[in-house]
């Protein structure tokens, strides 16, 4: 299981999800509708790196996290 | 050295620990960069919520770039809410040279802006109301937004 | 606000004080930048002379550009003797955004050195040496070595 | 008179002279061989205003200062 987690103002329970690499994830996150702007402003870290292909191979107990936009100071 | 505080930052206790932890290591230059939450559209303060392990991969790069120029960085702040006129962030460059310190911390500040997992929220009417208009997407946002 | 102190700079106290003279100014920003006598070429420490009128005309030029941006400056520097390992210096820029106060620190340090009318000398073995090859000619000197 | 003044470094008394204009000044500082690499580092004030001009009148009461290279800091 790979688990989902929303950051910051992201309102959204984590998931435990079977999947096997980020395209996967984005073909069930997009089916949610309130989450449409969110994916579209996020960032994605895989095990707190951040990632940057969808291409990125998920493996079980993995944690990928939604990073919305960010104000620090 | 990065440090995250509950509420507003006591700005001149930090200036003091950290100005006296290095004033005989030979660093010529010290440049803190103090935020201060400012009286503005009505708010009562700010909030924040903030990723720590990403927060402290970020930092320790930034760290790791200072100490190839022989300077250091340390960083402060806030969790939670922070009152106008109180400060929730501050950070500081020590170099041996003032070149290296006042770049460093232009570089710094703006990628702390662009880059830090730090979320801010207006404090109104006891509500907590996410700045998005004044937040930036981090490099390479978007990816699960892409329809294939 | 110009301060000379005689001798090395209570930095922590300075720092308190000037954070604590604007924290409710709303000012967003404020940049100090501190600068502390480096252990290095065998000095004792390093003096100071400080030419107090033309000092005063250069800061209050500064002041007034800083005014236009919302923006204030804060200098203190030490006259005579100073240690290695104290300080000598810290100027400050408070403003109500951070991009002035990046800016501003940048500017007002580059131009201090280059400007303002104070010379500096290494402390060795008790003697005064000052510090020509590390110094900088004021902008238009010169002027009465020309030959007519 | 015009009051002449040196300062920081420079080991010298100030002088009263009866000059009308910074050229005069010059003429009279350049027959000091000690003062030469001062004359070619140093920039000129009068009454604490930088000058850059030789051709700079001065009157009763002015005060001409000399400011060799600087170093704050």
């Amino acid at each position: 299981m790979v688990k989902v987690e929303f950051l910051g103002p992201i309102q959204k329970e984590s998931l435990n999800l079977k999947i096997s690499n980020l395209q996967e994830l984005a073909t069930i996150l997009q089916k949610t509708p309130e989450m449409t702007e969110w994916l579209a402003n996020s960032a994605i870290a895989v095990n707190d790196t951040l990632v940057s292909s969808l291409d990125f191979a998920l493996k079980d107990g993995d944690k990928v996290s939604m990073l919305p936009p960010v104000c620090g100071g | 050295m990065l440090e995250l505080y509950d509420g507003g930052l006591d700005i001149p206790s930090i200036l003091k620990k950290w100005y006296c932890q290095e004033s005989t290591q030979n660093y010529g230059a010290f440049i803190p960069f103090v935020g201060t939450i400012r009286d503005e559209d009505g708010i009562d303060g700010l909030s924040f919520d903030i990723y720590e392990p990403i927060l402290e991969k970020w930092f320790q790069g930034w760290q790791d770039k200072a100490k190839e120029k022989n300077a250091i960085i340390k960083m402060a702040h806030s969790r939670g809410d922070v009152l106008v006129h109180q400060s929730s962030y501050i950070a500081a460059i020590f170099s041996p040279k003032r070149r290296v310190a006042l770049e460093f911390i232009d570089l710094f500040v703006e990628d702390f802006k662009a880059s830090a997992p730090i979320w801010k929220y207006d404090l109104k009417n006891k509500k907590r109301i996410y700045a998005l208009e004044r937040s930036t997407r981090i490099k390479g946002s978007g990816l699960l937004g892409v329809s294939t």
